[in-house]
């Protein structure tokens, strides 16, 4: 071994969270006993300024060539500590950390000897562990100068439209014909009732104009593999049997298409073609053909249709994208709880009961009714229409799959259905059945005053079922007016189910492919809630938008915005370190017998000639340092930087001293 | 704020609300561990059948049980639910308001509130093991459609119905039946 | 009281998941039995037979492996390795005279404060029943080298 | 042959043997033997017993179990009362062992113990599930076309769904499949998986509001054109039948709607001779329906 190890142990009080539980003093006494420890102090808030003064000069005074914090998680401080170690001319590999509080004081408060024995335990371990530390260099790779955005709603848009203008490649994926996702559906937005298209599709109509953009709709994530800064992404643009390139949108295909189907923008309330768009202010405004309704006809390729410009091919196959990006924002948004499993609102059984989503197209101008709000039964214009608020929301019921979190946009879009009934249909009169009204956001309240003041009416209390009356096909709504203490049995033209968000499927396999993580609700996991709700715990992968949790449109777009922000930050800076943390073989003690190839699920490892024997080698950047192969080496050849069997050996003897 | 010699002594009662928190606990004893988290919607009383035609209130039972106030016992309204448990399969808190009020009516026998129309059918079944015991008419009814006059039920092997009556004694049950019935001489 | 057999249970935690659980039932302050001391790893498959074996032969009454969910995996496949390598050393320490039950491996994810407070109670538990390390009762205990240390 | 012990309860053999009768005879037909369950009990009425004392409840219906276990044999029973003491009880002390511990001190001392070896299951799910609707179509001697069936499936049988094993509690078909497969036909009416208002000892402690439950419900039939409404709870069938002549003396309403538990039904299907449906028991003559169909 080199020079004989010096290491200094800082004990830190934080405030009482520490000091509160265990005997810091004793603990410090302890320690000075340690081998190896040739410095050992306390200190109220080590990772302050004053704190890490403390560590600099002690490394200098007293000759330190190892330093050791016992304090919070290393989650937490580990890298404010490298620092300070580095700062006082030790490397920054040299430092260790016990965690005595989160581990420790916070789980054993009414515990201080067994807190206060643990504590010097755990110094112990950490203590022996840094004895075997070895000095390393932080790896400093390049960064791709370009990003990937997966999904192009709101958010994906937004996110990619900040990435581009700070002059960063975008590639911007959408599995959707075109892009706006689901607030292209919607018809006004609250709190302000913009016409929704009027402030998105400028948005949609700079992502396509931006030449910092490279737009792939119709298309998918088929894998990823890699590192923050280097990540290798494979993208298959599905087939939409037209060439983009050739297609100018002039909708004569669709004009002659025999065959029609159910618009899925739609939700199925009008027919759309098998060539088709998806609304006409899609973008791209590229025609897709769904080759599982064509019937091949050829119509469409016939001179008074596409004719010349012989855009539509039907054998055209699926094309394979390989793109590299430094960083990955995922903006994958949301689905509609499937309310239907509700059976006591009667949801697909009845015609009047429809969902929030599908009013939004029955209100708006390029829906099937043309913005004229009819009953599904007679095609009237409804006198009284019912909301039925929480629908699937603050439910704990798992059986039917409904959720316990608040999905914090119906009560404000119930609340502008109600306005826009009440504005188109005088003399309408809507009911919102509810157990809050929360109207959180800036000019809400005022909104919900303002419905109110126009004559919408509010029941407080859920609604406890739905029936039919089957010859005019109106709903009875049963509620009890918690207010009044009265069963309200309520006979109405009409009702609108304000269903939960939930994630969306395919949310699924992004997840794996990222290694992302759930929260328990099932959005995806941030890496902190409140401090860095847009990052994840995968370098360089950011959330933005629905898929990190139920949030509004303006909350989505500062949500985009932040991710944008941390996404563009590691590609600016052009370089990004890594932990040093990968593994080495030993080539004298390696046999080439390729176990460690078959451990590694990012094809690290290799076998290679060396002078004519079989060695495994490990490329350092494929590497990830979790240590898989280094544990089933049966010869014990490969070294797992700063994980070493020796560190993690000789934490275990310090444990086991039961002194 | 009344001044001191105002106040009518018939009024002294005012602003004696007497809350047992106790009683959300004794009534999740009875296997309901979520009983306090209802949040007041009202899924269960407009869904009750017999909240349409009378003064059951699900959800106020609910609300006095969490608060505690131990009136809900003496309450008539407390013996109308029929258990048909259509506010427990809707209830989106997950409390089981039914067995709340199954609870409920467990404490209260045990304070003797109790109908005597449940004590009859317990009386019974102490003597005869069966709620509805077999009688002559319905006899002849069985020997009529081919089977035999009683039942092979404790009415044919009555040497089981002293199990029936020591578990109606162990339990505490027929002292309470038996000290209502001598109070109600 | 004090001679109540108070077991010494090594804890070996991925980073990612667990580690970040275990700490989630700190801020949270979830009380749990102080039994265990927990050594930190990027990945359950950086578990080496030789740690479990060692900590065992040095007087450890209990090992506890702990890591993300099955496809959680920060590195894809880690716990998929560990879960395997588990059961093959519980088969291992069987031969040497150990209850199985001293080795346990269980799935904490970084929002699971609560579960992992359950799964260090439960384990306390099982090594409570089982007692002391058989070799600290034959007082074997701790001798350098009583399972080959070297590679 | 699958057997059975035959849970009776007390309404079925006490009150319409017909019920007891048409169970035994329509399960042989599919190779089903209901034998006599010696020393069973009353389950203890669920609505009354567990709104008493719980653990009494979960006791006398555990007694009955134990006798089952003895023989080892599983439960079936004919009536939604007694299958959701039987059952729920069953689910509940093999889900629960502190439960458990705290029946089997209670049973000790009568010298019981519960073991939950056996299963509990009510007659029409065997039907549905073991027999299958294509067998009970298969055993129609008589198909009953032409006539309206109002269904009352009943509350225990379904709710609470969580420990429940049917398909919904807000609208379940099995039933339906059921009485469909007899040739008959299932009508819709409103508010049909209403209670019947008899349960949780209401009959007995406020009548006229249990009437005026299931007064309700037999108005809401007769709209929709029932011939005949078809039960699985004998309670349910008492108060829909009783409960007929109980009304017309309070409150005037006259249906005559004759009430059948599906047992008899299938019997009748079945070319069953009408002695052994015990239809003289019903107070609402049956004569009639009888000569619609046969």
């Amino acid at each position: 071994m080199d020079q004989e190890k010096r290491i200094g142990v800082f004990v830190c009080h934080c405030g009482t969270n520490i000091a509160g539980v265990v005997n810091i003093p004793e603990i410090v006494e302890y320690t000075k006993t340690l081998p190896n420890v040739a410095f050992a102090d306390a200190y109220t808030y080590v990772c302050s300024t004053p704190g890490q003064e403390m560590i600099i000069n002690a490394i200098k005074e007293q000759n330190l060539n190892g330093v050791v914090v016992a304090a919070c998680s290393p989650r937490l401080h580990e890298p404010t500590f490298r620092r300070a170690t580095e700062r006082g001319g030790v490397n920054q590999f040299l430092f260790s950390m016990a965690n005595i509080r989160e581990q420790n004081t916070w789980v054993h408060m009414e515990m201080p000897e067994e807190a206060t024995r643990k504590a010097k335990d755990l110094i112990r371990m950490e203590v022996a562990r840094a004895s075997k530390l070895e000095p390393l260099e932080a790896k400093v790779v390049p960064v791709e100068k370009a990003a990937l955005v997966i999904g192009a709603g709101i958010a994906g848009i937004q996110a990619s439209l900040d990435l581009a203008a700070s002059g960063i490649k975008t590639y911007l994926v959408e599995k959707e014909p075109s892009i706006g996702g689901n607030m292209s559906r919607l018809d006004k937005t609250f709190p302000t009732l913009d016409c929704s298209q009027c402030i998105l599709t400028p948005k949609m109509v700079d992502v396509e104009r931006s030449e910092n953009i490279e737009l792939m709709t119709y298309s998918e994530v088929e894998d990823v593999s890699g590192y923050i800064g280097n990540f290798d992404v494979t993208i298959r643009q599905k087939s939409r049997y037209v060439y983009e390139d050739k297609c100018n949108g002039c909708g004569k295909c669709q004009e002659v298409c025999p065959v029609s189907r159910p618009n899925e923008f739609d939700l199925g309330l009008q027919p759309r073609k098998a060539a088709y768009v998806p609304f006409p202010q899609a973008v791209p405004l590229k025609f897709t053909i769904d080759m599982d309704s064509c019937i091949k006809c050829d119509l469409c390729k016939a001179d008074d249709a596409c004719g010349e410009l012989e855009a539509i091919d039907f054998d055209k196959p699926d094309e394979i994208v390989n793109v590299k990006v430094g960083t990955i924002i995922v903006a994958t948004g949301f689905d509609m709880y499937d309310v239907e499993r509700k059976e006591e609102w009667g949801y697909k059984v009845y015609d009047n009961v429809v969902t929030g989503l599908e009013f939004e197209r029955l209100i708006g101008a390029s829906g099937p009714t043309g913005g004229k709000v009819i009953r599904p039964s007679d095609g009237k214009q409804p006198k009284s229409v019912g909301f039925v608020l929480c629908a699937g929301s603050r439910d704990q019921d798992e059986e039917d799959g409904a959720k316990p979190y608040c999905s914090r946009v119906c009560c404000m879009y119930s609340l502008k259905h109600a306005h826009q009934l009440i504005e188109k249909i005088p003399g309408c009169v809507p009911y919102l059945f509810y157990m809050d009204i929360r109207s959180f956001g800036k000019a809400y309240e005022e909104f919900y005053y303002r419905i109110q003041d126009e004559g919408g009416k509010f029941i407080r209390g859920r609604v406890a079922k739905i029936t039919e009356d089957p010859i005019t096909k109106n709903l009875i709504v049963t509620a009890e007016d918690t207010l009044l203490g009265e069963i309200m049995e309520m006979e109405m033209d009409m009702v609108v189910l304000a269903s939960a968000v939930v994630p969306t499927e395919s949310t699924q396999k992004i997840k794996k492919l990222l290694t992302l993580s759930n929260s328990p609700d099932g959005w995806l996991l941030e890496a902190h809630p409140k401090l860095n709700p847009m990052s994840t715990t995968t370098d360089g992968v950011f959330l933005a938008g629905m898929c990190q949790g139920p949030r509004d449109i303006p909350d989505v777009v500062a949500h985009a915005g932040a991710a944008a922000a941390a996404a563009s930050i590691p590609i600016h800076r052009g370089s990004v370190t890594l932990e040093p943390i990968y593994a080495i073989v030993d080539e004298e003690r390696c046999g080439g017998c390729a176990t460690c190839i078959g451990m590694c699920p990012y094809g690290a490892t290799e076998l290679t000639h060396v002078d004519s024997k079989l060695i495994a080698h490990v490329n350092e950047a494929k590497c990830k340092g979790c240590g898989t192969c280094g544990s089933a080496c049966p010869s014990g050849a490969i070294k797992m930087q700063h994980f070493t069997n020796e560190q993690i050996m000789s934490e275990i003897e310090a444990f086991a001293q039961v002194w | 704020m009344a001044t001191e010699g105002m106040r009518n002594p018939k009024h002294e009662q005012l602003g004696k609300t007497v809350l047992d928190p106790n009683l959300i606990k004794e009534v999740e004893a009875h296997g309901l561990d979520k009983a306090r988290m209802c949040y007041q919607c009202g899924t269960c009383s407009a869904g009750c059948p017999m909240g349409q035609r009378s003064g059951l209130r699900v959800r106020k039972v609910m609300r006095k049980a969490i608060l505690g106030m131990r009136d809900v016992l003496d309450d008539p309204d407390l013996w109308l639910c029929t258990t048909c448990y259509t506010c427990t399969d809707r209830c989106p808190r997950r409390v089981v308001p039914t067995d709340v009020i199954m609870a409920l009516r467990n404490i209260a026998t045990r304070e003797k509130k109790v109908p005597m129309s449940m004590i009859k059918i317990m009386g019974a079944i102490y003597k005869t093991g069966h709620g509805v015991p077999n009688n002559e008419e319905n006899a002849k009814q069985r020997v009529a459609v081919g089977l035999p006059p009683n039942p092979p039920t404790t009415h044919s092997y009555p040497e089981y119905i002293k199990d029936i009556q020591t578990i109606l004694e162990v339990t505490g049950l027929l002292k309470i039946k038996e000290e209502m019935e001598a109070e109600s001489q | 009281m004090a001679d109540e057999f108070e077991p010494n249970i090594l804890g070996i935690l991925c980073n990612w998941c667990t580690y970040a659980g275990a700490d989630l039932a700190g801020t949270a302050r979830t009380q749990y039995p102080p039994n265990v001391r927990v050594i930190r790893t990027m990945c359950t498959g950086r578990l080496d037979p030789a740690f479990v074996l060692k900590a065992l032969s040095l007087g450890a009454d209990g090992v506890l492996v702990s890591g993300c969910h099955i496809g959680d995996c920060h590195y894809l496949a880690g716990n998929f390795k560990a879960r395997r390598r588990v059961a093959l050393i519980r088969k291992l320490l069987e031969e040497y005279g150990y209850d199985r039950e001293r080795l346990r491996m269980t799935f904490v994810s970084a929002s699971e404060g609560a579960l992992w407070a359950e799964v260090v109670q439960d384990m306390v538990n099982t090594i409570k029943k089982l007692g002391p390390n058989p070799l600290k009762q034959a007082g074997a205990a701790g001798q350098e080298g009583a399972i080959a240390d070297e590679f | 042959m699958k057997e059975y012990n035959f849970f009776l309860g007390c309404i079925a053999p006490n009150r319409y043997p017909g019920i007891e009768a048409s169970a035994v005879k329509t399960s042989r037909e599919f190779g089903i033997e209901l034998c006599d369950f010696k020393g069973a009990s009353c389950c203890p009425a669920p609505g009354a017993f567990g709104s008493m004392d719980i653990n009494a409840w979960l006791a006398l219906a555990a007694r009955n179990i134990c006798l089952s276990e003895k023989e080892g044999k599983d439960i079936a029973l004919v009536c939604n009362g007694c299958y959701k003491s039987l059952f729920e009880t069953n689910y509940r002390l093999k889900e629960n062992p502190e439960l458990r511990a705290k029946v089997n001190s209670v049973l000790a001392n009568a010298g019981y113990e519960f073991q939950g070896t056996q299963e509990v299951r009510h007659l029409i799910d065997v039907l549905h599930k073991d027999v299958g609707v294509e067998k009970v179509k298969e055993s129609v001697e008589v198909p009953l076309t032409g006539l309206n069936v109002a269904i009352h499936y009943g509350c225990h049988l379904l709710r609470p769904k969580v420990e429940r094993i049917f398909d919904s509690s807000e609208r379940p078909v099995f039933f339906d499949e059921l009485v469909e497969a007899l040739g008959a036909k299932s009508i819709d009416y409103k508010e049909k998986m209403m209670c019947c208002g008899a349960g949780g000892g209401v009959r007995s402690y406020k009548i006229d509001l249990a009437l005026d439950m299931v007064n309700e419900k037999l108005y809401n039939m007769t709209q929709a054109g029932a011939d005949v409404v078809v039960n699985v709870c004998p309670f349910c069938h008492l108060q829909l039948d009783r409960g007929q002549l109980e009304i017309k003396e309070k409150f005037g309403d006259v249906y005559d709607l004759p009430v059948l538990h599906y047992n008899q039904l299938l019997g009748i299907a079945q070319g069953m001779n009408p002695e052994e449906l015990g239809l003289s028991a019903h107070v609402i003559d049956v004569e009639p329906l009888l000569a619609k169909v046969l």
